[in-house]
């Protein structure tokens, strides 16, 4: 039943969110509206959608997300000076990261944060789902990556999507 | 305006135009279209973002009131950048004669080789 | 009784038609009921039209063209009414006997009382313009007529020769008739001929002779146009006996008569008919000696007697017109009972050729006297009817005043037309009914029945009558006629049989006996059956018409041949012509006293630098399709950028929208088509390409310069003040868009909404082949479609929230109805046709139908209130808890708006996502 | 600035002019594409465009042609879009259609005469 | 209120909405009854706008009771509602004659047709420039999906040259918008006439070059030479019912012609007064004469018709370049009876082409036509009335025009007027020969389709039209003299539409 | 100095956008292109809200979120054409 009718929570509440953000008030017609719609979007999305995410444990998630942006704004820099500088020191190569990560919302959370942490792009997942194919712009030890890459996200992501 | 506030816009707007000029370097200057993908898949996101919370921060004190509205592009950018980069990685592979190879096959020590050309069914 | 007489043929053709189950006899009976009840009628009148009045009947029918349904009969109608009903009749009755058991009687009665019913009508009319109204009538019944075989090769060519040439001439009498009425200001008859002199004064008088002789000469078969009568002999015998003897042919003479008083008179008309005529009559009276047909030999003997009629009335003076008549009504009688007799010839020995045929009189002895008695009228023999009219027309021809050369040219070509006439007579008599019995009939000849003899006889009888005792017979009836062609000019005369010893008898003496000699002599020296005539005019014709056949189909293959590329080029081609026209004065004079332009910051010039490179980038890769599409894109994104930047944020949110679905289609497209367009090798044809782009291009910048620098004076005003009071709007696109507007809007939609149809309707049952099928199964995008799951609600949300603010804020029903449409596109690229519809299920057509009906709805509120159709109007609603809601009826259309756009955009990508493939095995099939 | 616009009209004009005279179906649409913007920028144009100046209405300030730029040819250019949308769709699937059906993305249908020549050759 | 005016656009529109809505779920016969029951609606509007504008000249109908020049303004003349009457008479026949079988094969046909209809009378009607514009682009894209659904092959190939040479006339007419917006600031027609009558000189030259661009559109759309080459093969692959229909869409293109150049560049304009009638003339008179050769050199029967369609908007060029009332009169009588006759030709030519087997229309090659007096008969009528020969409404059409030529043109334009009917004359009668007379005792293999009730009904009715228009002729005549004569009026429409106030709110100053 | 900071902001990536379509128009994978679209598309955004704050106004807000949203749901589209041809299977 609640199945039914709130199909997702979590959207539910970003739509909320993003009316009220939107409408840029807070008066009762527009949180009646913004209600309206959180409980009607998520429901025409479900017509689209196979299984929505369900969250775990989200204290980890804050967690991550400060970890991230200070990740972001950090290893721009860095990219930063790889491509203002001479690109023959750039040693680029793909590497291989093996996913101990089953929950497919997980491994998009994961292949996204690597996208946008620098120097690393992820470019293909495996068909089995068990291997993440990352691009790295200079990466001297690729098993170091791999580790950082799986202590540093993988793990927090494993609490928040079981 | 207090001057903070001005300062703490025009770094974010320096910094912001900075990321987003680097993006186009790096499409510009490197030579290989994966090195070339680095620099607007954040970049140019970061930069984006950085001008967008300037934005803000610029409206918000200029009296014309809050626009927080501005950080649902960001929002979106963030949530977007990534598919992008990876659906653009996925064309790109697609078009490569020498693929990274699969770890999972590998040339084992049976000695058969199996070339991810093959149409192989299917997983699941 | 006029009105009945003009009915009654018409009438009972439609009944004869529509007897689909009537006897041979019943089709016969109703059409021999024609001439029974028309020549009843006729004889009521004749009290009164020999009393020389005129009867009239008149009804409006349309006064605007001057053409009125006016029907008068005077001596001339009411003789030549009678000859049309009169030899129609006989020419019912032989034709129900002619007829064989194959041909359709219900066919050919119909076609001949429509004929009929033409011809009357053109006798009978009182209005020029009727009259040239039935004159094209008999043109097309007679095309049916000539047809009536119309298995054989010959008479179909005959029937559109006829067809041509006559329905020319009749064009050229419509126009000669327009002429006349607008010199006289009317087409009445009676005001026509009483305008003789205004007429002849005009200086549209020689174009209106001239058009209206057109029509005469065509008809009445006149050289040069004679050569259509010879092959309208492919008609059925009573076909030519009516046509081609009493009706038809004289319908142009009779015309000739008619007008007489308000054409004839000057030297253009006496010249120009008068050698007309001669010619006609010494050419067709020497082809006709050289005839093996019977009919052929008949059809050029009319030639030749249309040309001494046409003569007669060239030489103009009131005797050669009396002349002219009375020979009309003698050709008539001899001419129809020989065409008869030929056909009992034919229908007896099965064939016309006069070389198989001999010595019939032994065989057919009566039909052999009829025939040879009207004959000996032919050939204008004492004491039958020719002889008469052809002593009148020598004494014409010696007594031409004025025109000296005339006379002599004149009186020497009736000599030599008197000698031929001798001889073809001769021949037509001598080698039918006389010599070597037939050689190598099928048939042994016998008398034909009775009944279709009688006709002959009748006709044969009255040659006689007529010629022995013309006063009591004809007098009265030629008096009648003369008064009503002449008028009070008509002339005192006096028919007899003998005038006394004079040089028109000597003439006629003169011609029998180098007639004869002729004859013979020809026979002797020439090898007569030898001898093929060959129809110059026919081949001329037939040159000139498959000439024109050629032309028109090569021409018209050359022209249009098809090629876009020459479609479109000529178009540009008018319109730089048409928009550059006025700039011929100078493009400088254009862009003379423009005012001050704005100055462009850098960035706004870096923006022009985008599109520009963007543009021409994109010509220059268009071969390679994928990388114009990736191009053209930021060629989309550049003009958007370009309408942001000059106020104009709904155009760019719109102009995004439309080229991101745009893109997805031909994306789409792509996968069906080559990836490449094939290089062409017109290098000439490029530079040529090069060169008009550059020029319209060019042009329409100067126009665009122009234009924005000259003055503007708009009612733009006057929206963006009343946008707000009255239409309850801040943002004034969107106002204009659903209430100033609102009407391009619904038409908008509309268009939007049936494009999708179409789309729908082209690919629906197609199969298509992939230009290219990569191996595998679909690709899985497992992390791409995760994340957009996001997406998807908060695209709805903004949707949502840029279709309820549009009004005030850029945004609005179709902006918010395509980013509703854009995630669900992504989901379809993402999941694959098969997983949306399966879960999403909507009908997108009916949604387009819904919508549609909801824009209509949102503006048929008005009415209600007494109001036009979408005038908008206002509601505060005030609810409780959540405070005031401004609703505006707009509201309700643009809901119609969104939807249909919703849902056409929908409809398009989905059928264009699931196009069913056709495999390389099934088009080896 | 009207010289930037101008001369983009005639660009786009003359670009998409010259493709719309192309032989094969995709080129023509591409052409007519780029022309649609060049006519949509005609349009817009007509409104004496100027910077900065949406016609969105604002309490406080006077509503006239002087603070707020000409609503009308945005309202002629947005639907003057749309209908090009449709019609290109409706161009594009056309395309696809006779590619299908007669087997060439020749606009007249066929190969010309010269190039079928070139290929038997 | 009388909402009378826009009625012909809202009655087939909501027509064709609820036949979409009913296409999936039932039967063909259930669209038809629906179908049926929208063009008995049409046909009572059109009647009664007919009946109106006789009484009272104009209508006027502000849409959203703006006043004339902010909002967009119906404007019903004679001519208007002549124009909105004849397409009705057309599509009846027309519906009738798809109601045999194609509806069915041809997806979304009864929507289509609807909407192709509300296309049209929204051309007619509107009174403004850029609504004209979106009108024709819905008749357009409606006309797109009606010569398309069902289409294989070679129509889809004349479909492509269709639609892309509409879309590019399409571009141009926006062009034009442009440039007269820009330059008169106003899309009310009227209110540009009045515009233009005082434009300073300095102007119009750029007012003369829209106003050319325009008349390129309306040409092509009228397909005038050189821009008719894309007509015949259009018309000649379309499918009979829709080609019929088609026969009044080059008629939209004169409409725009007419409406426009005598309204906004008539004898009020100055010095652009009259602008098109000079280019128009000659124009004309040569697609007459090309179109004539293309009758005569036509391989197919609905070629030869598609290029007689195409003579008939020469002919109409030229009536309507005389632009004087009585040429402006004859025309407009001309142009109903040629868009019945030729649409009938079209009818025929189906039927003819149906039952030939494979030959099809040809006129090349011997083939049997069973059953072939009736077809014959109605091909007689059609061929006598199209060439204009007497007595059937060509002629009457014809001998009006002549009529109206003024001397000085008189030699050359009677000329070409009475040899293109010579022309068609020697055409027809060789189709017509081809088709019928030639032997009837080929073998045939299989029984002949029979002939189609609805089918028959279909032509006998648009022969009827034409026989009608020939018996009445004089009342319609005096219509059309009336509907000319309003027409070169303009003062009055500028009257008109100035003292047309809208009901509640405040009229422009 | 806010608004020479915003002009100069413009300018700067202004030049982010020639050179973003120096590689579309350069390639030469088509990756690289719909890389170099997307980076306009991007690059726009930012212009965008610059322009907005040179002006003051909030009203090309929805333009830039659009933007956004498209200059993304072009990349799919292009991405999976390249990926597969056939971009809705
Ligand atoms: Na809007
Ligand atoms: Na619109």
């Amino acid at each position: 039943m609640k199945r039914r009718m709130l199909p997702s929570i979590p959207q539910s509440l970003t739509v909320f969110a993003f009316w009220l953000l939107m409408a840029q008030e807070v008066s009762p017609a527009s949180i009646a509206m913004a209600l309206l719609l959180a409980w009607l979007m998520p429901l025409l999305a479900a017509r689209l959608e196979r299984e929505f995410a369900q969250l775990g444990r989200l204290g980890g998630g804050v967690r991550l997300t400060g970890r991230l942006l200070f990740d972001i704004v950090l290893a721009n820099i860095t990219v930063a000076r790889q491509v203002l500088g001479p690109e023959s020191r750039l040693q680029s190569q793909f590497v291989w990261v093996p996913l101990d990560l089953t929950n497919i919302h997980g491994i998009s959370a994961l292949a996204s944060i690597c996208t946008l942490t620098p120097g690393t792009v992820s470019a293909e997942l495996s068909e089995d789902r068990r291997w993440l194919l990352l691009h790295c712009l200079s990466v001297r030890d690729p098993d170091a990556l791999v580790i950082q890459i799986k202590t540093r996200y993988e793990t927090p992501l494993r609490e928040i999507f079981p | 305006m207090s001057t903070v506030v001005e300062l703490v816009v025009v770094a974010l707007l320096v910094i912001g135009c900075f990321f987003t000029l680097l993006g186009g370097i790096a499409m510009v200057k490197l030579s290989d279209f994966f090195r070339r993908l680095h620099g607007p898949a954040k970049s140019s996101t970061l930069g984006v973002g950085c001008i967008l919370i300037a934005s803000i921060v610029y409206h918000w004190v200029n009296g014309s009131g809050v626009h927080p509205r501005e950080l649902l592009i960001t929002v979106f950018l963030f949530l977007t950048a990534p598919i992008s980069a990876h659906l653009m990685s996925r064309a790109a592979l697609s078009l490569m004669d020498d693929r990274p190879p699969h770890p999972d096959r590998t040339p084992d020590p049976d000695g058969a080789t199996v070339d991810r050309d093959d149409p192989a069914p299917p997983e699941h | 009784m006029l009105e009945l007489l003009i009915a009654l043929p018409f009438v009972l053709a439609l009944a004869v038609a529509l007897s689909a189950n009537a006897s041979r006899r019943t089709s016969a009976v109703l059409a021999g009921l024609v001439p029974l009840i028309g020549l009843g009628l006729l004889a009521a009148m004749a009290g009164d039209v020999f009393d020389g009045e005129i009867l009239r009947a008149s009804y409006s029918w349309i006064p605007e063209a001057g053409l009125d349904f006016s029907l008068r009969v005077d001596g001339l109608a009411w003789t030549f009414a009678l000859l049309v009903l009169g030899i129609g009749g006989l020419v019912v009755l032989y034709g129900h006997y002619y007829l064989s058991a194959k041909d359709s009687p219900r066919r050919f009665f119909t076609y001949l009382l429509l004929f009929m019913g033409a011809m009357l009508g053109m006798v009978i009319a009182g209005n020029l313009l009727l009259l040239a109204v039935f004159w094209e009538l008999t043109s097309i019944s007679s095309f049916l007529l000539i047809g009536f075989w119309s298995h054989r090769q010959d008479a179909r060519q005959g029937a559109r020769m006829a067809l041509t040439i006559t329905g020319m001439g009749g064009l050229a009498l419509l126009g000669g008739v327009l002429l006349i009425g607008r010199i006289v200001g009317s087409y009445d008859l009676d005001v026509v001929l009483a305008s003789g002199d205004l007429i002849r004064a005009s200086h549209l008088y020689p174009w209106a002779l001239a058009l209206v002789l057109l029509g005469i000469f065509t008809k009445s078969a006149q050289f040069p146009f004679h050569f259509w009568l010879p092959h309208a002999m492919a008609a059925p015998t009573p076909v030519s006996a009516y046509l081609h003897s009493a009706t038809m042919v004289k319908a142009g003479v009779f015309l000739l008569a008619r007008l007489h008083p308000a054409l004839a008179g000057t030297d253009l008309f006496f010249y120009v008919v008068t050698s007309v005529g001669a010619t006609t009559l010494l050419v067709g009276a020497w082809f006709a000696i050289f005839q093996h047909d019977l009919k052929g030999l008949l059809a050029y003997s009319t030639i030749s007697h249309l040309g001494l009629i046409t003569l007669l009335f060239g030489l103009s003076t009131e005797m050669a017109v009396v002349a002219g008549l009375f020979h009309i009504l003698n050709h008539a009688t001899f001419k129809a009972s020989l065409f008869m007799a030929a056909g009992i010839i034919d229908h007896e020995c099965g064939t016309r050729d006069m070389r198989r045929l001999g010595n019939l009189r032994r065989y057919m002895p009566m039909t052999s006297v009829l025939a040879i008695v009207a004959s000996l009228a032919m050939a204008g023999i004492p004491l039958l009817n020719g002889f008469l009219s052809k002593e009148m027309f020598f004494a014409e021809a010696l007594e031409i005043g004025g025109h000296g050369t005339m006379r002599i040219i004149i009186s020497i070509a009736a000599l030599l037309a008197g000698i031929f006439g001798i001889a073809y007579s001769l021949r037509f008599v001598h080698d039918t009914f006389f010599g070597n019995g037939p050689r190598a009939l099928d048939v042994v000849p016998h008398e034909p029945p009775r009944w279709m003899r009688i006709p002959v006889g009748v006709l044969a009888i009255l040659c006689v009558v007529v010629g022995m005792v013309p006063a009591l017979t004809i007098g009265p009836m030629l008096r009648t006629m003369v008064g009503g062609t002449l008028g009070p000019a008509a002339p005192e005369f006096s028919l007899s049989v003998w005038h006394g010893l004079n040089l028109p008898l000597m003439m006629s003496v003169a011609s029998l006996v180098f007639g004869v000699a002729l004859y013979f002599g020809l026979r002797r020296l020439l090898d007569f059956h030898a001898v093929i005539t060959r129809s110059i005019g026919r081949n001329v014709f037939h040159v000139n018409v498959e000439a024109l056949f050629a032309l028109a189909r090569r021409f018209t293959a050359r022209v249009a041949n098809g090629s876009l590329q020459r479609s479109l080029f000529l178009m540009i081609v008018v319109g730089v012509v048409l928009a550059g026209a006025p700039m011929l004065g100078g493009t400088w004079s254009l862009l003379a006293g423009l005012g001050p332009s704005q100055p462009l910051s850098a960035v706004g010039w870096g923006l022009w630098a985008l599109l520009l490179a963007a543009t021409i980038g994109t010509v220059l890769v268009h071969r390679k399709r994928l990388t114009a599409l990736i191009v053209i894109g930021a060629v989309g994104l550049a003009v958007s950028l370009v309408f942001v930047y000059l106020s104009a944020p709904d155009l760019a949110l719109t102009q995004l929208l439309v080229e991101m679905v745009t893109i997805a289609l031909m994306m789409m497209a792509l996968n069906y088509l080559p990836k490449e367009s094939k290089v062409s090798r017109r290098r000439l044809h490029k530079l040529r390409d090069v060169g008009l782009a550059v020029v319209a291009g060019g042009g329409l910048a100067v126009l665009a310069y122009a234009m924005m620098l000259s003055p503007a004076d708009t009612i733009s005003s006057e929206l963006l003040v009343r946008a707000l009071p009255e239409a309850y709007g801040r943002n004034v696109v969107n106002v204009t868009l659903v209430d100033f507007r609102g009407f391009d809007t619904f038409g908008e939609i509309a268009v939007f909404g049936v494009a999708a149809l179409v789309v729908h309707a082209l690919l629906r049952w197609a199969r298509l082949r992939p230009d290219e099928v990569i191996p595998g199964p679909p690709a899985q995008l497992p992390i791409a479609a995760d994340l957009t799951q996001l997406l998807f609600p908060l695209a709805l949300t903004v949707s949502i929230y840029l279709f309820l603010r549009g009004h005030n804020a850029p945004g609005g029903g179709f902006i918010a109805g395509l980013v509703f449409a854009v995630p669900v596109l992504v989901k379809y690229v993402l999941q694959g046709a098969r997983a949306v519809e399966a879960t999403f299920g909507f009908d997108y057509i009916r949604g387009i139908a819904i919508g549609l009906l909801l824009a209509v709805l949102g503006g048929v509120g008005s009415w209600w209130f007494g109001l036009p159709y979408m005038t908008s109007g206002h509601l505060d609603l005030e609810l409780p808890l959540i405070g005031m809601l401004p609703l505006a009826s707009a509201l309700v259309f643009d809901t119609g708006v969104y939807v249909v756009v919703f849902a056409g955009t929908l409809l398009m990508l989905s059928t264009m996502g699931t196009v069913k493939h056709r495999q390389a095995r099934e088009e080896a099939r | 600035m009207e010289f930037a616009i101008a001369t983009a009209i005639g660009v786009l004009a003359g670009s998409g002019l010259y493709l719309m005279l192309r032989a094969r179906t995709f080129d023509v649409i591409l052409g007519l594409t780029l022309l649609s913007y060049a006519t949509n920028l005609m349009i817009f144009a007509a409104g004496r465009p100027v910077v900065g100046k949406p016609p969105v209405l604002r309490d406080g300030v006077a509503h006239t042609l002087a603070n707020y730029s000409d609503p009308l040819p945005q309202a002629l250019v947005l639907t003057a879009i749309v209908i090009a949308f449709a019609m290109t769709a409706v161009a594009v699937v056309v395309a696809m259609r006779e590619h299908a059906d007669l087997h060439t993305d020749h606009v007249d249908g066929e190969e010309p005469d010269e190039e079928q020549r070139g290929g038997m050759r | 209120m009388n909402h009378l005016p826009v009625l012909p656009v809202l009655v087939p529109l909501v027509t064709g909405a609820i036949l979409l809505l009913l296409e999936r779920r039932h039967r063909s016969s259930v669209l038809r009854l629906w179908a049926w029951v929208g063009m008995a609606a049409l046909l009572a509007v059109a009647v009664s706008l007919v009946v109106q504008v006789q009484r009272q000249d104009m209508l006027v109908y502000l849409l959203g009771d703006w006043p004339a020049r902010l909002g967009i303004t119906l404007m019903v003349d004679r001519l208007s509602a002549l124009m909105v009457l004849t397409t009705t008479l057309l599509a009846i026949p027309c519906l009738l004659y798809a109601c045999a079988g194609w509806d069915k094969r041809a997806l979304h046909f009864h929507a289509l047709f609807q909407m192709q209809l509300a296309g049209l009378n929204g051309a007619f009607l509107t009174g403004d420039l850029f609504n004209l514009f979106v009108f024709f682009e819905v008749m357009l894209i409606a006309s797109y999906g009606l010569l398309l659904s069902g289409a294989r092959g070679a129509r889809i190939k004349a479909g492509m040259h269709y639609v892309v040479f509409n879309i590019a006339a399409s571009v141009v007419f926006l062009l034009a918008l442009g440039l007269l917006y820009g330059m008169l600031g106003t899309l009310n027609m009227t209110e540009m006439a009045a515009r233009i009558a005082v434009a300073p000189p300095e102007r119009t030259l750029l007012i003369q070059a829209g106003a050319g661009l325009l008349l390129l559109v309306f040409c092509a759309k009228a397909a005038l030479l050189p821009l008719y080459l894309w007509l015949p093969e259009a018309y000649a692959r379309a499918p009979a019912a829709v080609a019929a229909l088609f026969t009044v869409m080059t008629k939209v293109g004169l409409y725009a012609v007419l409406r426009v150049f005598t309204l906004m560049f008539g004898e009020n304009a100055g010095p652009l007064a009259n602008l098109a009638w000079d280019w128009l003339l000659p124009a004309g008179a040569a697609t007459i004469v090309l179109a004539a050769l293309g009758v005569i050199g036509a391989p197919r029967l609905r070629i030869g018709v598609a290029y007689l369609v195409l003579l008939s908007a020469g002919t109409l060029f030229v009536a309507f370049s005389l632009a004087n009332a009585g040429a402006i009169s004859a025309g407009l009588y001309y142009l109903a009876h040629s868009v019945f006759v030729s649409a009938a030709l079209f009818l025929l030519a189906d039927i003819i082409q149906r039952h030939r087997g494979c030959n099809g229309d040809y006129l090349m090659p011997i083939a049997s036509m069973p059953n072939k007096t009736l077809p014959a008969a109605l091909f007689l009528i059609a061929a006598v009335s199209i060439a204009g020969l007497p007595p059937l409404s060509g002629f009457v059409g014809k001998l009006q025009l002549l009529n109206a030529v003024p001397e000085a043109q008189m030699g050359w334009i009677w000329t070409v007027i009475l040899g293109s009917s010579l022309m068609t004359i020697i055409g027809l009668s060789r189709s017509g020969t081809r088709l019928f007379w030639r032997v009837d005792t080929a073998p045939v293999d299989m029984p002949p389709p029979p002939l189609r009730r609805s089918e028959i009904a279909a032509t006998v009715l648009l022969l009827a039209y034409g026989i009608a228009m020939t018996l009445f002729a004089g009342p319609v005549l005096r219509y059309t003299d009336a509907a000319a004569a309003q027409l070169l009026d303009v003062d009055t429409y500028i009257q008109v539409l100035r003292d047309t106030a809208p009901l509640i709110r405040e009229p422009s100053p | 100095m806010i608004d020479i900071a915003i002009v100069a902001g413009m300018h700067l990536v202004g030049l982010a956008m020639v050179l973003a379509l120096w590689r579309l128009l350069r390639g030469p994978t088509a990756p690289d292109r719909i890389l170099a679209l997307d980076t306009l598309y991007i690059s726009a955004i930012a212009q965008l809200i610059l322009f907005g704050m040179l002006l003051d106004t909030e009203v090309y807000f929805e333009a830039a979120l659009i933007i956004a949203m498209l200059g993304f749901v072009g990349t799919v589209v292009l991405s999976k054409y390249v990926i597969r041809r056939d971009i809705v299977e």
